[in-house]
């Protein structure tokens, strides 16, 4: 055998028993790796349920906030202004225009909101670029008429109680998909106790299961 | 699966003697669908035309030549036994595909798809299409998308949905009319609205009431000479594209002209002749 | 694959196929456990060897 | 104590369980999954409200009603319009294709002038500067008749105002594109006299015989047409198709009488004189006859007996006789004049020949017929102001009586007689046979002035262009067209706003005509184009806005109708194609390629079959018995007396041996990548040939050599 | 030489630099490949002449291809473990070795053929169990896995690794437990052998394609298992005897050639017979029940004639399959090599047909065939396997104890000096 072979194989020898040449017994090793193991572990565990979210979304603020209390009182229900067009399709957040069927350019109380409101896009007549919480993505086609009107199912169920809030929650943008944070839902893994707490495929198609039996074809809820 | 009774079988049959070939169909289902376009078209083998148009000849000389025009959708096939599985369908490994028990129409899911093309392989029709490029619009031009449909990303499989989204539309409008049924006029592809001709006729082939139900007259009995064949026509003029195979197209062709039925399918010597007079024979009314 | 996933039916393709699956990777995963700790075991066994 | 290996063995252990145990994971596979669903670049149509607006297509002759599909105001689909009296529910590929024209990458953005073969971008004001410019120089100079018009088709109120701008300064040299209807006219005015023009009851009509009239490939009003053969088999009408290649009109008809192609007219001449000997005419309508009847029948008779007839058209004698015989005696029979789209270059000679076949069944303005008809008068422009300098002008000798005359008139004289031309919604460059002549008299002309909403190639060629909105920019009167029975005229309204800075062409004239000041600011006496729309149109204004179109000619027309036959009995030649070369190219009029002005969509051109275009090749048609050494396929020389090009070959079953067949409508130049450079622009092979009955040029086809190449 | 500490103890081997070179030159090769592997995913695979009626194309073939040569791994250790032929333990470290090249290729280039390789997880994730494909997806990676762990040990066996008393152990026990692995190897090849049969035979839309079968399973299901099964060992045959050649050293005793090469000479005539009598049964009953007769498969276009039919079967697979049942024919070293080749190119032409003959076939009455010349960047993705596979090889000889009998067939010899 050669001299550098030599030299190697024992080189690598120690370094083979190295962990444990000292002193088997003393554990110190063992025990600081078990330290070093457990703070890694508090550290990694509580980021990802705490850090993680915060990073994952950044927050958008509505341009003005806005009052559905106060707007419920007014108009009576949703289907006021969320309402469902002759051809059956969903009017969706209304546009300046419906605004302007009770508002004027004056404002009509005194919130500062009001007077964003009829400054910054009533008078400038300019569409309000509202954050929408339920946005699905494109490739989904989601039929507001089949659940309303056939399936006679109440907004609540789905947008939960949105007619008690009286501001506008910041909007959270998923950094990664572009979409709504209300998509997944508020609780990071997911979990939900009422049934508008998220809107993924796999939401429709629990209650799909139940209502219809069937989870649904694809072209149902997709285009 | 539903299977219940009231289930629809959306299908078209088209008049080949009243086809002039024009394309209007096409590019109305283009414009419909939001299909893209590229500098260069003339490599038919990567230009995705949802509906094409193929010329047929019966191959005669001067001056017996003949001429007719075949208009191509997605044939909607319900697969051997009409039980639902294509061959496309079958075949999708991620699901991106698949047959709507309620409809009978095939679907596409872009964004489920990642391109594997099994189901182009697996189609004889060469009614699915592949986005070899991202598709790309002249500046501006993306304006006149329509929402309906999404546009579709570089390297997945589209093809003819019989235009879904319109029966989509359509549902919801009965939702709101209350009745819940769609009538036979408000769920029509954009190619058949379109047709000049009125070559196209779109329906509902399980709706005796809808006139392609009435033209058609659909066998609701499997084929005796050959099981995997269901919902033969039972007018002699009728034929589908490749029946023999089992793949049960919803998409039926009509010609007075005996050589273009025979186009329609692979005869040996001598098939043909005990065939033809077969038409609609196989019908139990 | 899992049947928490949306494709995922309890109908006798599935359980077949990944029943097969599962099947496998179990015994793969198992053997390879096995292995592994077997050998750690061994390592430990005779580095006290070299010791006494 | 010691860090050794197995602390840090317990950091990475440690925080790989914590991740694993926290919702990172999970999560971000979620997302990820997701992230690569949606990649930015593919574009979201936005969502809206769906709406639909009526208005009326004017891309071609057919002026079809379309409906049009928005989201939240947002035209995103063009569909045929139910219940419209052209078109009922029908639509062709282009008009779907429209909205393509409104972003189309050749829409002229803003005013351009030429400067060193390069153009700049103007402003308006800077663009009708100039203009008028030039015009007050002209009228300075005394020599307002040096100012010369060309447009698009004669009908409607923009080329009304054009032609009232040409009568207001003082110049007779306005002339159209020859379009069906131009030849409908003229064939009208040499047989019934002037201001009148030929319709054709194709759909009720239960005989239709077709002289090449490519009634599926888009002649007339393509959709009605089509709609008029489809119906066909209910009301068992037949189609005869007499033309040398089996186009899909052949294709589609009960009968294909191949025939040498230029030689309808002696076909027609030689039916005439055979339906005429054996008394198979209508005697009542005869009456009507005059201007040498006695003349013309004398004359067929001699010059066109059936086995001569047979032997120049080859078809047999016997057809002959068979094919009139059934059109005398069929019951509603009706004989259509025109080739292809019965555009372009035809000859008045065929189109006479082949009415006067209708005038002698005398199945004129009944149901099924040739309907004789006024030209439609919904439109009373006041009249003009002339001043002298005026006055003087529009006494002048027009300088020719064709556009096609009128290059050739400029071509030979070294020093233009044309100062300035306008030239709108027209494409002579293109669409003109022999379009390098056509560059070459443009280039003559000192001041060209080009209106159009397209970078074309007539715009290329041009001093400065106006750039004018496209038909869904834009109100305008659209009146039908090309044969159509009934006379219908449509209001196109802005189904947008204009996407670029473009004006109505109307408001340009008038604008132009406002700055000239004198006389002919006087007889412009509107704000805008709606302004003078609504007064021109007075007569039919209300209906009109409240309906979306009006009815101006019921059918059929009532009134006798005489038929002066001088023009015929003279026989004049039929003009052969020019050359002595083996084959005779004549092109082929295809629905998906229109032929002149819009050039076609990135959709049209999709459509086009590869065995018309393959890359940027063009293919001619040939007949595989007289294409001796030539491969299918393979590529070939192909030589005219005009020039030569390298095309490849498809082999035809349903072309004539000795015929080569090549699309008509590619081989453009514009600035569209989509559409430019791709395939050959059979005009460029054509010389053209002025009929001497008509001024206008008949160069439908023209004997070609082909060789491999 | 400066690695000398790794290469197997008393093992001879060229210098180190000379090494370096040919595994540079090797190297220059597979950077093209990853070049173009690069472009393909950065640009799309518009870089491919594949198109709409080409979907599947020579990727496709290469994946089949190589996963049926690869078929030597499973079979020879289905040999050796389950039905105890120990001669075979002399050469199952190489099957092993070439069948991971053949299977980690096989995934690179499913990779690299999906329009959207990120999605790429969707068959496992959203899995339809109906789809030959998913099945294929599914065995393929886990018999992948099985290739490593049975890898695994043999890397361990390197001289200096093998000091680490834990490594040392490990590849003990998992030779130990290698019959069970070997075992589910075995099950795992079967069934995505055959699904890759069962992709071409399932599509009923395709007559030439197209098979009868078993329950869910076409015919080309069980023909494909075979095949690889057949004509894989000849594949590490023809790679062992070229490594001895390139070596210049006799690696592997005469009497475990002879032994493989007859295993699988009678693999591969009852698998002829097979092949035989399900062409015959296609060609008789199954294309004209559906109105095609054997000449609208066959064009006389040099690509797709019938000449292809016949090399497949007779000229690739019956001779090399008598010349190696035959004792003297497969006992001489040329016989037997001709042999081999003769059957590497059946196989590979088998998986062509089912690939590409399948895209090129007209089936509607009034299509065409089509045509396909497969551009550089497929070409150079193609070869960039084959050029990583050397250069794995290469390594794997010059470190690992791949071939046990190597040492005591390469004696120094004692008497001289």
């Amino acid at each position: 055998m050669s001299e550098i072979e030599n030299k190697t194989e024992h080189g690598s020898m120690d370094g083979a028993t190295a962990g444990t040449a000292e002193d088997p017994k003393n554990d110190t090793g063992l025990g600081l790796g078990v330290i070093f193991f457990i703070v890694a572990f508090l550290i990694c565990f509580l980021s990802g349920w705490l850090l993680f979210p915060k990073l994952l979304y950044s927050k958008h603020e509505q341009p003005f906030n806005f009052d559905h209390v106060l707007h419920v009182e007014e108009t009576g229900d949703c289907e006021s202004c969320h309402y469902l067009r002759d051809d059956g399709t969903f009017s969706g957040i209304p546009k300046l225009a419906s605004c302007l069927d009770c508002h004027t350019d004056e404002p009509m109380g005194e919130t500062v909101d009001e007077a964003v409101f009829a400054a910054e896009y009533v008078a400038k007549e300019k569409e309000i670029p509202w954050y929408v919480y339920a946005r699905q993505p494109d490739c989904v086609y989601f039929s507001h008429a089949a659940h309303t009107e056939a399936a006679g199912m109440d907004c609540k169920t789905c947008h939960g109680p949105i007619d008690e809030t009286r501001t506008s929650r910041p909007y959270e943008e998923n950094r990664l998909t572009g979409y709504s944070r209300d998509i997944w839902g508020k609780n990071i893994w997911g979990i939900k106790k009422n049934p508008w707490d998220s809107m993924k495929m796999d939401d429709c198609a629990k209650c799909h299961v139940q209502e219809t039996g069937h989870k649904g074809y694809c072209f149902q809820c997709h285009k | 699966m539903i299977h219940d009774k009231k289930a629809h079988k959306y299908g078209m049959v088209i008049d080949l003697d009243k086809c002039t070939g024009c394309g209007t169909c096409a590019v109305s289902c283009m414009s419909e669908n939001n299909v893209p376009f590229k500098e260069d078209e003339s490599d038919k083998k990567d230009s995705i035309t949802w509906m094409r148009v193929y010329r047929l000849t019966n191959g005669r000389p001067f001056p017996d030549t003949e001429v007719v025009y075949m208009p191509r959708p997605c044939q909607h096939c319900g697969g051997k036994g009409d039980h639902g599985h294509s061959p496309c369908v079958s075949v999708c490994p991620a699901t991106a595909t698949d047959y709507g028990y309620d409809t009978g129409i095939v679907s596409q899911i872009y964004t489920r798809c990642f391109g594997c093309r099994y189901c182009m392989a697996a189609c004889p029709y060469h009614a699915r299409y592949f986005n070899w490029w991202d598709p790309v619009w002249p500046e501006g031009m993306e304006k006149y998308l329509s929402p309906n449909v999404s546009p579709r990303m570089r390297g997945v499989v589209e093809k003819c949905s019989f235009c879904y989204h319109r029966y989509q539309l359509a549902r919801e409008k009965a939702y709101v009319n209350g009745s819940g049924e769609v009538p036979e006029e408000d769920y029509q592809t954009a190619c058949t609205t379109a047709c000049p001709a009125g070559a196209i006729v779109f329906g509902d082939l399980n709706n005796p009431s809808h006139k392609v139900h009435q033209i058609v007259k659909p066998d609701p009995h499997p084929d005796p000479l050959n099981p995997d064949v269901v919902g033969k026509s039972r007018n002699p003029r009728v034929f589908r594209l490749l029946e023999r195979l089992g793949t049960n197209p919803k998409v039926y062709y009509m010609s007075e002209r005996e050589w273009v039925r025979k186009m329609g399918d692979h005869y040996l010597d001598g098939e043909w002749d005990k065939v033809k007079n077969v038409y609609g024979s196989a019908s139990h009314e | 694959m899992f049947p928490f996933i949306f494709e995922w039916v309890w109908d006798i393709g599935h359980v077949l196929f990944f029943g097969g699956f599962w099947y496998a990777i179990g015994i793969l995963g198992a053997g390879m456990t096995y292995c592994i700790v077997k050998s750690a075991i061994d390592a430990m066994n005779d580095t006290g060897d070299n010791h006494h | 104590m010691k860090v050794d290996r197995r602390s840090f063995l317990g950091l990475g252990i440690g925080a790989v369980a914590g991740i694993a145990v926290s919702p990172v994971g999970a999560k971000l596979t979620d997302d990820f999954s997701i992230w690569t669903q949606n990649w930015p670049w593919t574009p979201v149509p936005p969502d809206g409200e769906i709406s639909y607006d009526r208005s009326v297509c004017n891309l071609c002759p057919g002026t079809c009603g379309i409906t049009v599909r928005k989201i939240d105001g947002r035209p995103v689909k063009i569909e045929g319009l139910d219940t419209y009296p052209v078109n009922d529910g029908g639509v062709c590929l282009h008009g779907i294709a429209g909205l393509q024209y409104l972003y189309d990458p050749s829409r002229v953005k803003t005013p351009l002038k030429k400067v060193n073969q390069r153009f700049v971008p103007i402003s308006w004001d800077e663009a009708l500067a100039m203009v008028t410019g030039r015009l007050k120089q002209l009228q300075e100079d005394q020599n307002p008749e040096a100012l010369a018009c060309i447009t698009g088709s004669g009908q409607g109120s923009v080329p009304g105002l054009f032609n009232h701008f040409m009568a207001a300064f003082g110049s007779p040299n306005c002339l159209t594109m020859p379009d069906l209807e131009s030849w409908l006219v003229l064939t009208a005015t040499t047989l019934h006299g002037p201001k009148q023009t030929l319709g054709f009851d194709i759909d009720h009509s239960d005989h239709i015989l077709s002289f090449g009239a490519g009634l599926i490939d888009g002649w007339g009003s393509p959709v009605a047409c089509i709609q008029a053969v489809a119906g066909r088999k209910q009301r068992e009408a037949t189609l005869v198709q007499i033309e040398p290649r089996l186009s899909n009109t052949a294709a589609g008809a009960d009968r294909w009488i191949p025939i040498n192609p230029g030689t309808e007219a002696d076909l027609a001449m030689g039916m005439c004189g055979f339906l005429l000997k054996e008394n198979l005419f209508d005697p009542v309508f005869a009456q009507g006859f005059k201007g040498g009847f006695m003349r013309f029948t004398a004359m067929v008779q001699k010059e066109y007996p059936l086995d001569k007839v047979a032997a120049v058209t080859g078809v047999s004698a016997a057809d002959i006789q068979k094919t009139a015989t059934a059109f005398a005696k069929a019951k509603m029979p009706v004989a259509l004049p025109g080739k292809g789209r019965g555009e372009g270059a035809q000859s008045l000679k065929e189109f006479a020949a082949v009415h006067t076949l209708n005038c002698l069944t005398g199945n004129i303005n009944k149901k099924g017929g040739a309907f004789v008809k006024p030209l439609p008068d919904y439109l009373s422009f006041p009249d003009p102001v002339l001043d002298d300098v005026a006055q003087k002008g529009a006494a002048a000798e027009p300088l020719a009586a064709s556009a096609q005359a009128l290059v050739a008139r400029i071509d030979q004289s070294d020093q233009s007689p044309v100062e300035v031309l306008f030239v709108y919604n027209a494409n002579p460059c293109f669409a003109l046979n022999d379009p390098s002549r056509v560059a070459a008299a443009f280039e003559k002309i000192p001041f060209k002035v080009c209106v159009s909403p397209f970078m074309d190639e007539t715009a290329m060629a041009s001093d400065v262009i106006l750039p004018v909105s496209t038909f869904l920019e834009q109100m305008e009167d659209v009146p039908s067209r090309g044969g159509l029975a009934a006379s219908v005229v449509g209001l196109a309204r802005p189904m947008v706003k204009p996407v670029f800075d473009t004006r109505s062409p109307g408001d340009v004239v008038i604008a132009v005509a406002g700055s000239l000041g004198g006389g002919v600011a006087q007889s412009f006496p509107w704000k805008n184009y709606e302004d003078c729309l609504k007064q021109v149109a007075g007569k039919i204004w209300n209906p009109l806005t409240r309906k979306g179109h009006v009815i101006v000619s019921g059918r059929p027309p009532a009134g006798s109708v005489e038929t002066d036959f001088g023009f015929l009995a003279e026989n004049p030649d039929t003009l052969k194609p020019a050359g002595d070369q083996e084959f005779t190219l004549i092109p082929i009029d295809n629905f998906r390629v229109p032929p002149t002005v819009p050039a076609p969509s990135p959709f049209a051109i999709k459509t086009v079959s590869d065995r018309i275009l393959k890359g940027t090749d063009m293919f001619v048609e040939i007949n595989p018995q007289s294409a001796n050494h030539l491969k299918d396929g393979g590529f070939a020389t192909l030589t005219t007396p005009a020039g030569s090009v390298r095309v490849r070959v498809h082999f035809n079953d349903g072309i004539m041996p000795g015929v080569i067949g090549m699309v008509k409508g590619l081989g453009h130049t514009l600035n569209n990548r989509y559409v430019s450079g791709k395939g050959v622009n059979i005009n460029a092979l054509i010389s053209p040939t002025i009929e001497p009955g008509s001024g206008m040029d008949a160069a439908y086809g023209i004997r070609a050599g082909i060789s491999k190449a | 030489m400066m690695d000398a500490a790794l290469i197997p103890e008393g093992a001879k081997r060229c210098s180190f630099p000379k090494f370096m070179l040919g595994i540079a030159i090797v190297g220059a090769v597979l950077l093209w490949g990853v070049y173009a592997m690069l472009l393909c995913w950065f640009k799309g695979l518009n870089q491919t002449n594949m198109n709409d009626y080409y979907g599947f194309a020579l990727w496709i073939w290469a994946d089949l291809a190589v996963i049926a040569l690869g078929g030597g791994a499973f079979f020879t250790g289905l040999l050796k473990y389950i039905f105890k032929v120990d001669e075979l333990k002399n050469i199952i470290n190489f099957a092993v070795i070439i069948g991971f090249i053949c299977y980690s290729s096989a995934l690179l280039i499913l990779a690299i053929d999906i329009g959207q390789p990120l999605r790429g997880w969707f068959i496992f994730w959203h899995a339809n169990v109906h789809s030959m494909l998913t099945e294929v997806a599914f065995c393929l990676s886990c018999y992948f896995a099985v290739l490593t762990i049975e890898f695994i040990p043999n890397i361990l066996e390197n001289r200096q690794l093998n000091k680490v008393p834990f490594f040392h152990h490990l590849a003990h026990n998992m030779h130990g437990t290698m019959a069970v692995f070997a075992a589910t190897g075995a099950f795992l090849s079967f069934f995505h052998q055959g699904s890759l049969g069962g992709v071409a035979g399932v599509m009923y839309g395709r007559p030439f394609a197209v098979r009868e079968g078993l329950l869910i399973w076409p015919w080309s299901f069980f023909l494909f298992t075979w095949s690889a099964a057949a004509f894989g060992p000849c594949f590490t045959l023809l790679v062992t005897r070229i490594t001895e050649a390139v070596t210049g050293k006799k690696l592997v005793k005469d009497n475990v050639i002879h032994l493989l090469a007859k295993i699988s000479g009678w693999m591969i005539v009852t698998y002829m017979i097979a092949k035989l009598i399900d062409t015959w049964y296609w060609a008789y009953y199954t294309a004209p029940g559906l109105g095609f007769e054997l000449s609208h498969f066959y064009t006389n276009n040099g690509f797709y004639g019938y000449w292809i039919l016949v090399a497949e079967i007779i000229v690739c697979g019956v001779i090399p399959g008598l010349l190696l049942i035959n004792k003297s024919t497969r006992e001489n070293p040329n016989f037997r090599l001709i042999a081999i080749i003769l059957a590497v190119i059946g196989v590979s032409l088998n998986r062509w047909v089912m690939v590409l003959q399948i895209m090129a076939v007209p089936v509607m009455p009034f299509d065409t065939w089509a045509l396909y010349i497969p551009s550089w960047q497929e070409v150079a993705t193609t070869i960039l396997p084959v050029a990583y596979g050397i250069i794995l090889i290469a390594f794997a000889y010059r470190y690992l104890p791949v071939f046990p009998q190597e040492l005591e067939l390469n004696q120094p010899k004692v008497q001289e000096s």
